[in-house]
């Protein structure tokens, strides 16, 4: 999933990376294809060159050698609400066929099964965002017909449009799954693109909760090959927090 | 005026029974010391407000001393769940914890209302999901140049501000690099500042770099030394996160028994940070020490 | 990507006839060079934006490349009178100037909203004066909060800014200290930024020391390098204000004759800065050139 | 009257000190009776102890040494807005009996007879401050039956008044000028309160172009003494720029 999700992003992208896989993604990409990635954090640390990986946004690596830093006020208006991130990253616990985000709870808001830990800069990232990937991992669970919450809007929320709903951004791009890609036709529902080597789009279909269509021309994705493994595997995640 | 005091004296004279309170730092400079001194002295009641409440907020909760959370992302940062919290709020939980929450955006949008002496902020903006919708503090203003429709979130002026930073003066002015988080917007916005600093220095020497100065000591009324007092969080040129204790807690907090007798280890069992800190294992301190990469001075002559 | 370029260059590829452009500074940082530049180019209908348009902005004036001034405070710091733009804007003026007046605090409020991506912002407020009664740009807003009534300013996006700076690396990465002014929101609120350094430094030295980047080289498209290029205003820690030249500037300004005679020796009469500079009287450099006050260093280690 | 000025300034009181006599005043004020007189400049300044007479309020002698330098939004937001300022100080063309100044224009706004510099931060330090003093040399010429313009508005504006209009500052306090002081009343229209010696309340109203009325315990100020003098025209002042 990061290999893939590093392939999304192109030298120059202006991202707004988060915690977890995406910034892994992230740091796969510069050390690829993308040297000239530039990451913003939303802990403040703008054009980030981390020596390690940062086990969080905040990570001190983060600050030290970055070309600024500075106050989330200025991260969320300046930057985000101003229009100049091109790439936001998401992942969590529920996503819907128009690419509407749940992390806030499972079940009922006021009488939650699991509480999440809420949007953070979520929503907002969903909102304003350029191009918005999504990464999660398949499954009837997390794949489903309808989102317990709606955190971070996708393409209809509540029956209505991006455009009806004044969002600036231009809403989710693709969703990388462990099993493939899905991607969104032009009513903004999501639709399977692309398939891992080795998994049948009914493999996929099996683990979506809703009755997921595949895209008219179905891809197959290609595989990292050893080193990008490797770099992944013994530089950037050596604990393998993520992988 | 000299406003330098124990965090004892800080805690005791500012934070009341019932009052709202910030220990503010995104993931930097947080002020663990301010929230054990909080649990040890006993208060009750707390309204706890912070984009990011962490482990410190949860020791919080799980000792009894908040009835009520304002925040955006309440989690363990790259870790997992803040387990008192969870307990006191999924549909199991005997006694509910009040929670209010936005996003980081729109919580930060309250205290920047707060720091700037107006009644609301407008934003770009919740866009029909559900946050505005179980959030009744999260209403709309429309532009009167566009007639656009924004979203607007009142102004929050929490009753007192823990504010963590690398150095201050007996004032309280208090200089801060690296992560900023929402410290300025936090003391500004409160009625009460406490600074707590790694170093106190001279205000000749704060006046050396007048641009560092992120909190004026005008608006402050208790300073604390207290170097270390951000363990297990970090403080940029002092000393690294000790990310095998956040690993740790997940454990440590997962049942209540092993979170209690944590508490009552580090927390009940100690007089104060120093106390806290002779209970660490024995050398982390050297271990987390940051490795020097000091900048170069710049010039203010004329 | 290297953004480097001459003043020449600069403002050609970014200064169209009929633009808004803000060269700005409070007092301190302000690029004179880039002004004459843009006389010597012989710009015309610009929209010229500043809370303090100064000496340079009164000398596009005269030098006929304004059409409409936008502002708040207009005359020459602790001196007197800007008398370009008096002249074009009393009653007896034949081509009278368009001008567009605020507070400071509600022109700062327009590129507020501007750099923040809002199309308002709100602030208390223009409280029944004149001001807000002359200036139809100036509306009110009400809190849905307290049904309190604001002040509300659209937001203000100039086609062009021109930020002097201490150093910047050739991205355009610009770092700055002492007084900040509006520069990072006129940065920010700008469709195109040109920045101009005193110095040009590696990016590996901006980074050195990342939180006195105020302006980030992603918002910039053009680098210049000039030192010197904000005489008679001035650079902390390279030069003080020439505050000679700004009360000599009080007779020269005052009679069209001399004021012409003036542009036409040391903005027309020169090709470029160093042209500028040749002409000044010699040895002023050495006696504005500041004495140093170099402050330390902080750690960014971890 | 930068003397008289000085003398209604505590050691402590927070100050939005602008260009020119303010300054003056200020400074005299932190080498007499309040050194703790913290100074706050609308160019960002704040806890500045100058070494030389700042010629501009952006002088960079301001800077060297302050407490803090940050940019004009924290100045105007964070500190005024705020109401962190105790005491505003403002000059101008005009005033009325109310205390409303004029920095505008004289004559009609749309075709003036001079065209003044403007509000600068004049406005808001009016509305905010809560005590704000006027320091203005008297005429019938600029103590006005109604000002041409009102840029910063004083106790009513237009026949409405400091709270009908919403305005947090407590408004102007005093007019101090070079034959005397005058104070407001409940109703907030200004009054004869004080004379310097050798001045006769008849020489006053003969300077004031609407009929001033006399307070009923009419002080006289007293002078400045030799050292105080000596201090302004020898240090504070050498230029002769204010005196």
């Amino acid at each position: 999933m990061a290999y893939r999700a590093a392939q999304e992003l192109r030298d120059a992208d202006v991202v707004f990376v988060g915690i977890g896989l995406p910034n892994l993604a992230c740091n796969l990409a510069r050390a690829t294809h993308a040297p000239g990635l530039f990451m913003i954090y939303e802990s403040g640390a703008v054009g980030a060159i981390p020596e390690r990986l940062p086990v969080s946004i905040g990570d001190p690596s983060l600050v030290t050698d970055s070309l600024a830093v500075v106050g989330q006020a200025d991260i969320f208006q300046c930057m985000l609400q101003r229009g100049l991130i091109e790439v936001g990253f998401l992942g969590g616990a529920q996503v819907d066929r128009w690419g509407n985000i749940n992390t806030t709870v499972i079940g009922d808001y006021a009488n939650p099964k699991v509480r999440l830990p809420g949007s953070g800069g979520a929503c907002e990232i969903a909102v304003h965002a350029r191009r918005l990937l999504i990464v999660m991992r398949m499954s009837k669970r997390t794949f489903v017909e309808t989102c317990d919450f709606v955190t971070s809007p996708g393409h209809r929320v509540n029956g209505k449009s991006r455009a009806e709903l004044g969002m600036p951004g231009g809403g989710p791009t693709r969703i990388i799954t462990d099993l493939g890609v899905l991607d969104f036709d032009a009513t903004g529902e999501a639709v399977l693109a692309e398939v891992y080597p080795g998994v049948t789009p009914e493999q996929v279909r099996a683990a979506c909760g809703w009755p997921l269509r595949t895209a008219d021309a179905l891809r197959t994705a290609a595989e990292p090959d050893v080193s990008v493994l490797r770099l992944l595997r013994e530089k950037l995640d050596p604990q393998r927090l993520y992988l | 005026m000299n406003k330098l005091c124990s965090m004892k004296e800080a805690i005791a004279a500012s934070v009341t029974d019932g009052c709202s309170l910030v220990i503010d730092g995104f993931t930097h400079l947080i002020c663990f010391a301010a929230g054990h001194e909080i649990i040890r002295q006993g208060r009750r009641n707390l309204t706890a407000i912070r984009l990011t409440p962490d482990l410190v907020y949860d020791q919080l909760i799980e000792a009894g001393a908040v009835r009520k959370l304002v925040f955006s992302w309440a989690g363990n940062p790259g870790v997992g769940s803040l387990h008192a919290l969870r307990r006191r709020s999924e549909a199991s939980s005997p006694e509910r914890l009040e929670l209010e929450e936005y996003s980081h955006f729109g919580l930060l949008s309250r205290l920047l209302a707060g720091s700037a002496g107006l009644p609301f902020w407008p934003l770009n903006n919740y866009a029909g999901g559900d946050i505005a919708r179980v959030n009744p503090s999260i209403k709309t203003v429309t532009c009167p140049f566009t007639g656009q429709e924004l979203a607007a979130v009142p102004a929050l002026r929490p009753d007192v501000a823990i504010i963590h930073c690398q150095r201050a003066d007996a004032e309280g002015n208090a200089q801060v690099w690296g992560l900023l988080g929402s410290q300025k917007e936090v003391a500004f916005a409160a009625k009460k500042v406490v600074v707590v600093a790694e170093e106190i220095v001279s205000t000749e020497r704060i006046r050396k770099d007048p641009n560092r100065t992120l909190v004026p000591g005008i608006i402050v009324s208790h300073v604390v030394h207290e170097p270390w007092g951000c363990h297990p969080s970090f403080v940029q040129g002092f000393h690294d996160r000790d990310n095998d204790f956040y690993v740790k807690w997940e454990d440590i907090s997962r049942q209540p028994e092993t979170y209690r007798a944590w508490l009552e280890e580090f927390v009940h069992g100690v007089k104060d940070r120093q106390g806290y800190l002779a209970r660490l294992e024995t050398g982390l301190l050297d271990k987390l020490r940051a490795k020097a990469r000091v900048c170069e001075g710049v010039d203010y002559g004329y």
